[in-house]
C-alpha cells in the first residue's frame, strides 16, 4: 500500500464519510471511532507523503493509471504535501474537538455532521493535492457545499449566512471554472504541469490575462480577498462552534494556495502580464488588511472580530503573493501555515468559552482567565502570533513578508504590516483586558467560584493546547521549516 | 463582420450571459431571484466550455461504427467537464433552496432589504 | 426530395415558433397562460430535438433524449399541478 | 549532556532558567506561595551563580558563543556573553536576587492580588533581560526585547484598575510602536547585509547610501529610545509607575529601561560603529536629544510631588546619560555611558526600595508627607540618602566614576558643552532630592508619620536595600569589586572604538 | 413513401402552426388552451409520424412511434391539469360581449 | 446607496466589457485546429474504444481516464443532500432531536391525496415506464448511447418524486428521507469501493484493467464502468430524493 | 456556416429568457421562464453537439423546476423586483 | 422497506384473480416489449438485462397499480386489466375526431374574425372505473371545441369554444356521443 499514499491522504476520509451516515445509525460511538481513523490516516499519509516528497523528488501519482495530461494526478511536492499535512492536522485536532458539541445530538444529525466534516477534509485535501485544475474545481465544490451545509446547521442567523456564502462561492467557483475554459481554450490541456509548459509561449496573450483575472477574482472570493470578502464575516459568526475552528483556520487558506500555485508555478511570477496583476493584487491586499483591521476593531461580537482579522490576515498572504520573490513566497506560505494554526486555535477557544458560558460578546468575557486559564493562555498565544510577537509564529511570517517587500522596494507594503500589527494589537489588546483585567460582576463570580468542574472536557481542552503550543513551537522552530520545505517548495528553489 | 459574427459573437453572448449572473446578484433583491442568476451564471459556464470544443465537420462524440479519426469527432472533454459542472449546479441549487426555506421559515420573508430590517431586530 | 434543407427549413420555422411562444411565456398576462406557452414549447422542443437528430445523422441518440422530454414534460406538469392545488390566487 | 555541553551553553541557561521557573510557579499556584517562592529565590540565585561562573572568561578577554538553532532563515539565535552584555547580564541577576526577596517582602506585607502572575511574569522579564544581554545579533536581541515588552505588561497592569490599565495602555502603545519600527530598521539591516550579527566597531559601514542608513539609525534608536525613555518619547514611563514598587524598582529602573538604553549601545557600538556614525552625522543629534532629556526631565522631576514619579524622571534623565555616553562617539563615553548602566542601576534601585519601603510601612507616597520620616525609618532614610547623593554625582559613591568618565569622554571629543550638561544636571538632581532627604530627617513631622510610629520596614525589604546601598558606595571606591564591571565597561569600549583608549579614566 | 412523409410532415407542421397562432391570438386563456391541447398534440403527433415514415423502419422509428404516444398520453393531460387549475383558482372565461 | 449601486453596476459593466475583448483572443470557434482540439483529445477519441470499451467517449472520458473526477462529482451531489437534510434538522425541535425513528416511517410529508383523478390515473400507467427507462438510460450509457449513472439516476428519482407526489407517502417506493441520505452514501460508497479494489489488487486508484478476471482490458474497463455508474445512479437517486424531501416536508418545527 | 447562426439565435434566445426570469415580477412566473431556459440550454448544447450534457441538462432542468415548485409553496409569490 | 403496500394492499385483496394474473403478465411484457424498442438489440446480455428489469419494476410498482372503484367501496381495479381490443378500435374513432377539431380550430384561428363564443357547461355521467374516467376526460379535450375543466363527483365541466361544441357533448337530452362511448368501453 506504500505506493498508495497519495490517494490514501484523500480516499480515507471521503470513504469514511460516505458511510458514516449508515454508521451512524446503527452506532454513534463507532462513527466517532472510525471519523478520527479516517483524520488520523490521512495525517499520517499526507506526512509520509511529505517525507517522501522531500528525500524523493515530488510524487506523482496517476489515477486510473491513466498518464497526464490525459488521465487525473496527484502531485505531491513540497509544497502540496505541507498543505496536505496542515490540513489532516488541523482536521485530526478539531474532529477530536468536535465530539462534546455532538454528543446531544440524534444521530442522524451526528452522522451528517461527521459525514459533511470529512468530506470537507477530504475536499481541502484533494484541492491541495490535486495536479489537475478541474480536478480542483471539484473537491473545491465539494468542500464548499459542505461548508455550506455546516454553517447553515447553526442556526437561523447562520442560513442567511451560508444562503449568501452559497450564491458569493458559486460565484467564484464559477470564475474560476470560466477562467480554467480560457486556459483550456489556449492550451488545450488540464494539467498543470502541462499548462506550465504550454504556457510558456502564451503568456503575453490576452486571454491568459483574463484568464488570470478570473481565476484571481474566484479564488479571491473564496478565500475572502478584501473586496470580496463579504460574506466571510457573517458566516463565521453565526456558524456553529463544532465546525467553524476548520473552516475559518483552513478553507481560505487553501484557497490562497491555489492562488500560489497558480501565480507560482503555472504562469511563473515574472512572465507577461503576470507582475502587473499581482501588483493589483498586492495594493488591494494591502489596503484590504488596513480596512480589516480597522472593521475588526468596531466589533463586539469575539467570533466577528476574528472573522474580519482573518479577512486582514488573508491580506497578508495576498501581500506575499504579490511581492513575487522569495521572500514573498515563503511568508504567504509560512502565513498560510501559522494563520491556520492560530485562526483555528482562536476559534477553537470561542467555541470552548461558548461551550462553558454560551457567550460570544467580548464584554462577557471579563475574568475569564480564572475560569479557563488554559484557554485563555492558547488564546494569548494565538493573539500574540496574531500581533506578531516573537517568538510566536505570526511574527516570524512578517519577518519574511517585510524582507520580501524590502527587497522588491515597496515600502508602502513595510508600512501597512506594521501599521496593521497595531492595529491587531488594539483589538486583541482589548480582548485581553478584558479577559485578564476586568472584573466580572458579583452574581457570575459567585458562580464560577463554585464551579468545581474542569475548566473544558478533556477532549476540548487537548486540541485548544495543542494548537496553542503549536503555535509557539512553529515560530520558534521556523527556520527547519523553511529552509528545509519551503526552500524546496519554491520553484526553482533549493537555495 | 462575417467572421466575427462566426467566430466570436457566441462568445460575447455567452459571456453577456455570464455577466448576467453578478448583475443579478448585485441587482436583484429577491432572493429566489439571486439564485436564478447564480444558476444562469454556471449554464453560461458549460456553454464557453462547449463552445470551445466546436469542431467544423465533427460529430457527436459517441462512436460511429466505421468512421474513425479524432478529426470526425467533436472533442469529447469539455462535456466529460461539463457534466460535473452541471451536477453542481443542480447540488447548489438543491442546498441554496433548503436555506431559502429555512430563512422563508424564520423570518417570513425573502426579500433582502426586509429580510435585513428583521435579522437586526 | 426530403433533403437535409428542407428540414433545416423546418427546424428554423418551429425555432421561429417557439419563439413566438416565448412571447406569450413572457407577455402571461396569468401565470396559466405562461405555463401553456411553456407546455408549447417543450412538445415543441422534442420535434426540435428529433430535426436536430436527422440534421445530425444521429438521429438515434437524440431521440433518447427526446423520449427523455416527453417523459419529463409530464413531471413538470404533475408537479405544477400539485403547486396549483388549493392555491387560489390568480394574479398576473 | 556532558559537562563540556552543560558549560558552553551557560548563557542558554542563564536564560531558561528563570523560564522554567516561571513555569513552574505558574504550576504550583496560589495555594502553596512558599513552594512558589522557593522557586523564584533558586532560579534568581542559580541564574547569578550561571552568570557569574562566566565572569573569570569574560575578563580573561574571552568570549562564550553559542547558536543552539537558527531562528529564521539566515538567521541563529546567536547568543555571545562578551563584555558588554556581561556588564548588563551580572547586573540584573545579582539585582534579581536581591529584588526578589524584597518583592517577597514587599507583596506579602501588603496582601497584593495576583501574585502567582507577578512572580511568573517577573521571572520571564529577568529571561528576556538575559536574553537581551547576551543576544549576539539583532533578531535575537529583538526577540527578547519583544518578550520583555509583554512580560512587563502584566507587571504595569498588576492592579487591575482603571488608572493601571490605562497606563498599561500608554506602556503597549509606545513600546509596540517602537519595537515595530525597531523591527523595520532590523530587516532593512538584514536585507542589505545579510545578517545582524554584532561586531564591535560596527558592520554597516559602506553597506548602503547615506540616507538609508541615516534611516535606519533613525528608526533603530527611535526603537530602542522609547525604551530608554529619551525625552519627546517617554511618556509610558511615569504612568507605569502605577506598578508595584518592586517592579518599579528592578524593571523601570534597571531591566527594561536599561535594555532600551544598552540596546543604543549595541546599536552604536555593534551595529554602525563611532566612525560610521561620525561620518553620518546621527549621533550628534542624539546627544542634543539626551542632553534635552537630562536638563528637561531634572525640571519636571523637581515639580513632582508623587516620590515614584519623582523617582521616574530621575530615572529618564539618567538613562540619558547613558545614551549620551554612547552618542558622544568617544571611547571614554561609550565606557561611562556602560559603566553608567551599573551606577544607575545600583543607586537607583536602592531608592525606590526605599519608596517601596515607606509605601508599604506607612501607605504614604506624596514627597510633601515625608516630613520626619528619616526619624522613624533611619536606616531606610539613610540608604536613600547614599542613593540620593549619588545620583547627585558625589564622589566615592558610584554614580561619580561614571559621570567622571562621560565628561572626560566629551572632552575626548571636543565637545566641553556636555561637560557643563552633566553638571546642571547634578545641580538639578541635588536640587530635588536633598530637599526629601532634609525634610526626611529635619522637618517636623507630618502627623500621619508621627501617629503610625511605625519604625523600620520589615527584614525582608530592609535588608536588600541596605544591600544596595552599600553596593553603592563599595562600587563607588572600588570600581571592579566584585564582578570588575569597570574592566569590563573599558573592555567592550575598547573593542568599539580600537586603538585610542585609555587617555584617562578613573 | 416519401410522399407519404411528406404529406405529413406538412400537416403537421401546418397544425403546429395553428396551434402556435392560437395561443398568440386567442383572447384568453381557456380558448388558447383549445388551441395548445388540441393543436400541438396532432400536429406534433403527424410530424414526428412523418419523420418515421421518412427514416424507414427500424428501431429508432419505434422510438419516434413511442414519443408520438408519449405526446398523446401526457398533452391533453397537462391541458386538463391547467385548466382544472384555473378553474378552481377562480380565472373567468372570456365571454362575448353581449351574451 | 446609490451610489454604491452606480459603482457595483459600473464594475459589473466594465467587467463585461474586458471579457468581451478578452474573448477576441480566444481561438475561433468551430476551428479543427484549435488547442482545445487537437493536444488532449484526440486519444480519447481514437483510443478509449479500444482501452475502455466504451462506445460514447463522454462515458470513457467521465467513468475512465477521468473517473476520479466524477468521483468527486458524484460526491458533490452526496454532500448537497447531507447539506439540504441537516438544514431541516437543526431547525427541528429538540426534543425530537435523540429519537430514533424506523427508517421506513420517518418522513412524513405530503400526505394528502391528489385532487385530479385522470392524473392520478395516468400516473399509475406512466410511472412502470419511466422506472424501466431509467434501467435504460443506465445501460445504454456504456453501450454507445447518451445517458449513464447520473440521467439514470435522476430518471428514477423523478419516477418516484411523481410517485410520491401522487398518492403521498406509503404508497410505493417509501424511501424517507434518512434513508434516502444512507443510500446516498452507500451509493458513492460503491463507486469509491471499485477504486479501492483496485487498489487492493495492487493497482491504482480507479485502475480498472488491473482486475484479476479472465478478461480482455476492455471488458474489464467496461465491467468497471458499470459497476461504477451503477454507484453514481444510486447516490443521484438517493439524493434527489432526499433534497426533496427535505424541501417538501410539512412543518414539524418549533 | 448556418450552424452559427442558429447556435447564435439559440443563445439569444436564452439570454432573452435569462433577463425575463430576473426582472419577472411574479416567482411562478420567473420559475416558468426558469424552465424555458433550461429548454433552451437543451436546445443549445445539443446544438454544440453534446447529447450527453443536453440529456443530463433535460434532467436537471426539470429536476430543479421541481424544486423550485416546491419551495415556492411555502414562499410569497410576490418579488419586488 | 423499501417498497410498502400501504393502503393498496388491502385493496388487493379484493381484486379478482385473473384480473391480478393479468395484469401480472402484460405490464412485465409491456415493459420488455417497452425495453426492447428502446435498446433496439437482441443481444443475449440486453435481453437478459431487459427481463430482469422488467420483472423488477413490475414487482416494485405493483403497489400502485390496483385502482379504487369510484363508486363501490372497497372494490379496486387493476390499472393493467384493460380491454384492449375496443380501446384500440375507441382509438381510431377518437383520432377522427381528433382531426376534426384541429379543423375546426385551425378555421377559426385562421379567421380573422375569430367566431367563437366560449361558454361553460358541465353534465353527469358516473362512471365507476378510474381508467373510464380518465379517458372520457382526455378524449374532450382532444375532441372538436371543449376542453375538461374538472371532473369531480362524475360531474364533467367543459369548456367550449362555441355552442355546437358544447351541445356536441351535453345535449339538452340525454347524453352525448363520447361519454356513451366510453361507458359501451368499459361496460357500464
Amino acid at each position: 500500500m506504500k505506493e498508495q499514499l497519495p490517494a490514501l491522504i484523500v480516499i480515507v476520509p471521503l470513504l469514511i464519510a460516505l458511510l458514516s451516515p449508515l454508521v451512524a445509525y446503527f452506532s454513534t460511538r463507532l462513527l466517532r471511532g472510525l471519523g478520527l481513523t479516517a483524520a488520523a490516516v490521512s495525517f499520517v499519509s499526507a506526512v509520509g507523503a511529505l517525507g517522501h516528497a522531500l528525500t524523493k523528488g515530488p510524487w506523482h501519482y496517476y489515477f486510473g493509471n491513466w498518464a497526464p495530461p490525459w488521465g487525473i494526478e496527484y502531485v505531491i511536492d513540497p509544497l502540496s504535501g505541507l498543505m496536505a499535512v496542515l490540513v489532516s492536522f488541523l482536521s485530526l485536532v478539531v474532529l477530536i474537538y468536535t465530539d462534546s458539541f455532538l454528543r446531544e445530538e440524534g444521530w442522524l444529525k451526528q452522522g451528517i455532521h461527521y459525514a459533511l466534516y470529512l468530506l470537507l477534509t477530504a475536499g481541502l485535501l484533494g484541492m491541495t493535492v490535486t495536479g489537475d485544475v478541474f480536478n480542483l474545481y471539484v473537491f473545491l465544490e465539494i468542500s464548499s457545499l459542505s461548508a455550506y451545509g455546516l454553517i447553515a446547521s447553526g442556526g437561523y442567523k447562520a442560513t442567511v449566512s451560508a444562503f449568501r456564502y452559497v450564491l458569493v462561492g458559486t460565484v467564484g467557483a464559477s470564475f474560476y471554472l470560466l477562467g480554467v475554459g480560457y486556459l483550456y481554450a489556449i492550451t488545450g490541456s488540464l494539467n498543470m504541469a502541462d499548462l506550465t509548459v504550454r504556457l510558456q509561449p502564451l503568456l503575453d496573450s490576452q486571454a491568459v490575462l483574463i484568464a488570470m483575472v478570473l481565476i484571481l477574482v474566484g479564488m479571491g472570493i473564496k478565500m475572502a480577498l478584501f473586496p470580496l470578502h463579504g460574506w466571510l464575516p457573517d458566516a463565521y459568526t453565526y456558524s456553529p462552534p463544532a465546525a467553524i475552528p476548520f473552516i475559518a483556520g483552513v478553507m481560505t487558506k487553501v484557497m490562497a494556495y491555489v492562488l500560489l500555485r497558480y501565480f507560482f508555478f503555472i504562469f511563473g511570477v515574472l512572465n507577461g502580464f503576470v507582475p502587473l496583476v499581482l501588483e493589483v493584487v498586492g495594493w488591494i491586499a494591502a489596503l484590504g488588511i488596513i480596512l480589516a483591521s480597522v472593521m475588526a476593531i468596531a466589533q463586539s461580537d469575539f467570533r466577528r472580530m476574528l472573522a474580519f482579522s482573518s479577512v486582514a490576515q488573508v491580506g497578508y498572504i495576498g501581500l506575499g503573493l504579490s511581492l513575487g520573490n522569495m521572500f514573498g513566497f515563503i511568508g504567504a506560505v509560512f502565513h498560510i501555515i501559522n494563520h491556520a494554526i492560530m485562526k483555528c486555535c482562536l476559534f477553537l477557544v470561542a467555541g470552548g468559552v461558548k461551550w462553558k458560558t454560551g457567550e460570544h460578546l467580548i464584554e462577557k468575557y471579563a475574568e475569564m482567565s480564572r475560569r479557563m486559564p488554559l484557554t485563555m493562555g492558547a488564546f494569548l498565544l494565538g493573539a500574540f502570533s496574531m500581533v506578531g510577537i516573537p517568538p510566536t509564529a505570526g511574527f516570524f511570517s512578517k519577518w519574511y513578508l517585510i524582507l520580501g517587500a524590502i527587497e522588491k522596494d515597496l515600502w508602502i507594503y513595510v508600512v501597512v504590516i506594521i501599521l496593521s500589527s497595531l492595529l491587531n494589537a488594539i483589538y486583541f489588546f482589548r480582548v485581553i483586558e478584558q479577559a485578564y483585567l476586568k472584573k466580572a460582576p458579583v452574581a457570575e463570580r459567585e458562580k464560577f467560584v463554585e464551579d468545581k468542574k474542569p475548566e473544558l472536557p478533556a477532549t476540548m481542552l487537548v486540541p485548544i493546547v495543542v494548537l496553542g503550543a503549536c503555535i509557539l513551537v512553529v515560530g520558534i522552530l521556523n527556520e527547519p521549516l523553511v529552509s528545509n520545505i519551503l526552500l524546496m517548495a519554491f520553484p526553482g528553489g533549493g537555495l | 463582420m462575417r467572421e466575427l459574427f462566426t467566430e466570436h459573437l457566441i462568445y460575447w453572448l455567452i459571456l453577456f450571459l455570464f455577466m448576467l449572473g453578478p448583475y443579478g446578484m448585485i441587482f436583484k433583491k429577491n432572493l429566489v431571484k439571486k439564485l436564478m442568476s447564480m444558476n444562469i451564471m454556471q449554464v453560461a459556464v458549460i456553454l464557453f466550455f462547449l463552445a470551445l470544443g466546436q469542431k467544423t465537420g465533427g460529430t457527436i462524440p459517441i462512436n460511429l461504427p466505421g468512421l474513425i479519426g479524432a478529426e470526425h469527432y467533436i472533442n469529447p472533454l469539455p462535456h466529460t467537464l461539463m457534466l460535473t459542472a452541471i451536477v453542481v449546479s443542480l447540488a447548489t441549487l438543491g442546498v441554496s433552496l433548503g436555506l431559502l426555506l429555512t430563512v422563508q421559515k424564520r423570518y417570513g420573508t425573502l426579500e433582502e432589504d426586509e429580510l435585513l430590517r428583521r435579522m437586526n431586530q | 426530395m426530403i433533403t437535409d434543407k428542407l428540414l433545416l427549413t423546418f427546424l428554423i420555422a418551429l425555432i421561429v415558433i417557439i419563439f413566438l411562444m416565448l412571447f406569450r411565456v413572457l407577455k402571461g398576462p396569468t401565470v396559466f397562460d405562461r405555463l401553456n406557452g411553456l407546455g408549447v414549447i417543450g412538445t415543441d422542443t422534442i420535434v426540435v430535438l428529433i430535426l436536430l437528430g436527422f440534421l445530425e445523422k444521429r438521429v438515434n441518440m437524440y431521440v433518447d433524449i427526446a423520449i427523455s422530454y416527453g417523459i419529463l414534460g409530464f413531471i413538470s406538469l404533475v408537479v405544477i399541478a400539485k403547486y396549483f392545488e388549493g392555491k387560489g390566487d390568480v394574479k398576473p | 549532556m556532558s559537562m563540556e555541553f552543560l558549560l558552553a551553553y551557560r548563557p542558554l541557561w542563564a536564560i531558561l532558567i528563570s523560564l522554567v521557573a516561571a513555569a513552574l510557579i505558574m504550576l504550583t499556584g496560589d495555594k502553596r506561595p512558599n513552594l512558589r517562592e522557593t522557586w523564584t529565590i533558586v532560579a534568581a540565585v542559580g541564574k547569578m551563580l550561571i552568570v557569574f561562573s562566566m565572569l573569570p572568561l569574560v575578563l580573561a578577554g574571552g568570549v562564550i558563543e553559542i547558536e543552539p538553532f537558527k531562528i529564521a532563515r539566515g538567521v541563529s539565535l546567536h547568543l555571545r556573553a562578551d563584555a558588554a552584555g556581561m556588564v548588563f547580564a551580572v547586573l540584573a541577576s545579582f539585582l534579581w536576587v536581591v529584588t526578589s526577596f524584597y518583592s517577597i517582602g514587599y507583596m506579602r506585607k501588603l496582601q497584593e492580588e495576583h501574585q502567582t502572575g507577578y512572580f511568573a511574569c517577573f521571572a520571564v522579564c529577568l529571561s528576556a533581560t538575559m536574553g537581551i544581554a547576551f543576544a549576539a545579533n539583532l533578531l535575537t536581541f529583538f526577540v527578547f526585547y519583544e518578550i520583555l515588552t509583554i512580560a512587563t505588561y502584566p507587571l504595569v497592569v498588576h492592579h487591575r484598575d482603571q488608572e493601571s490599565i490605562k497606563a498599561g495602555r500608554k506602556y503597549l502603545a509606545y513600546t509596540l510602536i517602537a519595537g515595530q519600527l525597531f523591527l523595520v530598521g532590523i530587516l532593512w539591516v538584514q536585507f542589505l547585509v545579510g545578517h545582524g550579527d554584532f561586531q564591535p566597531g560596527g558592520f554597516l559601514a559602506g553597506k548602503a547610501s547615506v540616507g538609508a542608513l541615516q534611516t535606519i539609525f533613525l528608526l533603530m534608536t527611535l526603537g530602542t529610545a522609547v525604551k530608554a525613555g529619551v525625552m519627546p518619547v517617554h511618556g509610558w514611563l511615569p504612568s507605569a509607575m502605577v506598578a508595584p514598587t518592586p517592579v518599579s524598582a528592578l524593571l523601570h529602573a534597571v531591566a527594561v529601561v536599561k535594555a532600551g538604553a544598552f540596546g543604543i549601545v549595541r546599536i552604536v557600538g555593534y551595529v554602525f560603529g563611532p566612525q560610521l556614525l561620525a561620518q553620518l552625522g546621527v549621533a550628534q543629534i542624539l546627544a542634543w536629544f539626551a542632553a534635552f532629556t537630562i536638563i528637561v526631565s531634572s525640571l519636571i522631576a523637581m515639580a513632582q510631588d508623587n516620590l515614584k514619579k519623582r523617582l521616574a524622571f530621575s530615572t529618564i534623565g539618567q538613562l540619558s546619560y547613558v545614551v549620551l555616553g554612547a552618542a558622544l562617539l568617544t571611547p571614554l563615553g561609550i565606557m561611562g555611558g556602560i559603566f553608567h548602566i551599573v551606577a544607575h542601576a545600583v543607586m537607583k534601585i536602592t531608592l525606590f526600595f526605599c519608596a517601596g519601603a515607606i509605601f508599604a510601612t506607612t501607605q504614604l507616597t506624596r514627597v510633601s508627607e515625608l516630613n520626619g520620616i528619616g526619624r522613624e525609618m533611619p536606616y531606610t532614610m539613610g540608604a536613600f540618602t547614599v542613593g540620593a547623593v549619588g545620583i547627585t554625582g558625589l564622589p566615592f559613591i558610584v554614580g561619580f566614576i561614571s559621570k567622571w568618565n562621560l565628561a572626560l569622554g566629551s572632552l575626548q571629543g571636543g565637545q566641553g558643552v556636555y561637560v557643563g550638561v552633566l553638571l546642571l544636571s547634578s545641580l538639578l538632581s541635588a536640587a530635588y532630592f536633598l530637599p526629601i532627604v532634609y525634610a526626611a530627617f529635619f522637618k517636623k513631622s507630618e502627623p500621619q508619620v508621627a501617629k503610625h510610629h511605625c519604625g523600620e520596614a520589615n527584614k525582608m525589604m530592609l535588608i536588600p536595600l541596605l544591600i544596595t546601598a552599600a553596593v553603592s558606595i563599595v562600587l563607588g571606591v572600588f570600581p571592579n569589586a566584585g564582578g570588575g564591571l569597570y574592566d569590563l565597561a573599558a573592555m567592550s569600549a575598547q573593542s568599539i572604538v580600537s586603538g585610542q583608549f585609555m587617555v584617562g579614566g578613573w | 413513401m416519401t410522399i407519404v412523409a411528406l404529406v405529413l410532415l406538412f400537416s403537421g407542421f401546418f397544425f403546429i402552426v395553428v396551434a402556435a397562432l392560437g395561443v398568440i391570438r386567442f383572447p384568453d386563456f381557456y380558448t388558447r388552451l383549445h388551441a395548445a391541447g388540441k393543436g400541438d398534440t396532432l400536429g406534433i403527433a403527424l410530424f414526428v409520424l412523418g419523420l418515421a415514415v421518412y427514416n424507414g423502419f427500424n428501431f429508432v422509428s419505434l422510438k419516434l412511434l413511442l414519443i408520438v404516444l408519449f405526446v398523446f398520453l401526457a398533452n391533453p393531460i397537462g391541458g386538463h391539469v391547467l385548466s382544472r387549475a384555473a378553474f378552481r383558482s377562480g380565472l373567468k372565461p372570456w365571454t362575448k360581449k353581449g351574451e | 446607496m446609490k451610489f454604491v449601486r452606480a459603482g457595483a453596476l459600473l464594475v459589473v459593466v466594465v467587467m463585461t466589457v474586458v471579457l468581451f475583448i478578452g474573448a477576441g483572443a480566444l481561438p475561433a470557434i468551430y476551428n479543427p485546429q484549435s488547442p482545445a482540439s487537437t493536444h488532449v483529445s484526440d486519444r480519447y477519441i481514437e483510443k478509449s474504444v479500444e482501452e475502455t470499451g466504451s462506445l460514447n467517449f463522454v462515458t470513457a472520458v467521465l467513468a475512465d481516464y477521468r473517473g476520479y473526477d466524477t468521483l468527486g462529482e458524484t460526491t458533490v451531489i452526496f454532500t448537497a443532500g447531507l447539506a439540504a437534510v441537516v438544514l431541516l434538522r437543526s431547525a427541528q425541535k429538540a426534543d425530537s432531536r435523540g429519537k430514533k425513528v424506523p427508517l421506513a416511517k420517518a418522513g412524513k410529508g405530503m400526505s394528502e391525496r391528489f385532487g385530479t383523478i385522470v392524473l392520478n390515473t395516468a400516473a399509475r400507467f406512466v410511472i412502470p415506464f419511466v422506472t424501466l427507462y431509467g434501467v435504460y438510460v443506465l445501460v445504454g450509457g456504456g453501450e454507445g448511447n447518451p445517458g449513464g449513472g447520473f440521467q439514470s439516476g435522476a430518471v428514477l428519482a423523478i419516477a418516484i418524486i411523481i410517485s410520491r407526489l401522487v398518492y403521498g407517502e406509503g404508497a410505493a417506493f417509501n424511501i424517507s428521507g434518512d434513508l434516502a441520505l444512507i443510500l446516498a452514501g452507500i451509493g458513492t460508497f460503491i463507486y469509491a469501493f471499485v477504486g479501492v479494489l483496485t487498489l487492493l489488487w495492487g493497482g491504482n486508484f480507479l485502475e480498472y484493467g488491473i482486475a484479476p478476471f479472465l478478461m480482455s482490458a476492455a471488458e474489464k474497463h467496461s465491467l468497471g464502468i458499470s459497476g461504477i455508474e451503477i454507484g453514481v445512479t444510486l447516490c443521484v437517486m438517493a439524493t434527489i430524493i432526499a433534497i426533496f424531501d427535505a424541501l417538501a416536508r410539512k412543518e414539524e418545527v418549533s | 456556416m448556418p450552424g452559427a447562426f442558429f447556435l447564435g439565435f439559440l443563445v439569444f434566445l436564452m439570454a432573452v429568457t435569462g433577463l425575463s426570469a430576473l426582472f419577472a415580477r411574479d416567482l411562478l412566473a420567473s420559475i416558468i421562464m426558469f424552465s424555458a431556459f433550461s429548454y433552451f440550454a437543451v436546445l443549445t448544447y445539443l446544438t454544440m453537439g453534446a447529447p450527453d450534457v443536453a440529456f443530463t441538462e433535460a434532467v436537471v432542468g426539470v429536476v430543479s423546476t421541481t424544486f423550485f415548485i416546491v419551495a415556492l409553496r411555502r414562499m410569497k409569490r410576490g418579488s419586488s423586483k | 422497506m423499501l417498497v410498502q403496500g400501504g393502503i393498496s394492499m388491502i385493496a388487493k385483496k379484493n381484486l379478482a384473480r385473473e384480473a391480478q394474473l393479468k395484469q401480472l403478465i402484460v405490464l412485465p411484457l409491456a415493459l420488455f416489449i417497452f425495453w426492447i424498442i428502446l435498446t433496439g438489440s437482441f443481444t443475449t446480455k440486453s435481453l437478459i438485462i431487459g427481463l430482469m428489469a422488467a420483472l423488477i419494476v413490475s414487482r416494485l410498482c405493483s403497489p400502485i397499480l390496483y385502482l379504487p372503484a369510484a363508486h363501490t367501496p372497497g372494490k379496486s381495479y387493476a390499472a393493467f386489466d384493460l380491454p384492449y381490443l375496443k380501446l384500440f378500435f375507441y382509438l381510431f374513432w377518437l383520432l377522427g375526431e381528433l382531426i376534426k377539431a384541429n379543423i375546426q380550430v385551425a378555421l377559426i384561428v385562421l379567421n380573422p374574425k375569430m367566431p367563437i363564443s366560449p361558454q361553460v357547461v358541465t353534465f353527469k355521467k358516473p362512471l365507476d372505473h378510474p381508467v373510464a374516467q380518465t379517458l372520457l376526460a382526455k378524449s374532450i379535450i382532444l375532441t372538436p371545441g371543449t376542453i375538461t375543466m374538472d371532473v369531480g363527483d362524475d360531474i364533467y365541466t367543459i369548456h367550449a369554444l362555441t355552442k355546437d361544441a358544447a351541445l356536441s357533448l351535453a345535449p339538452l337530452e340525454g347524453e352525448g356521443e363520447m361519454p356513451v362511448r366510453v361507458g359501451r368501453l368499459f361496460n357500464e
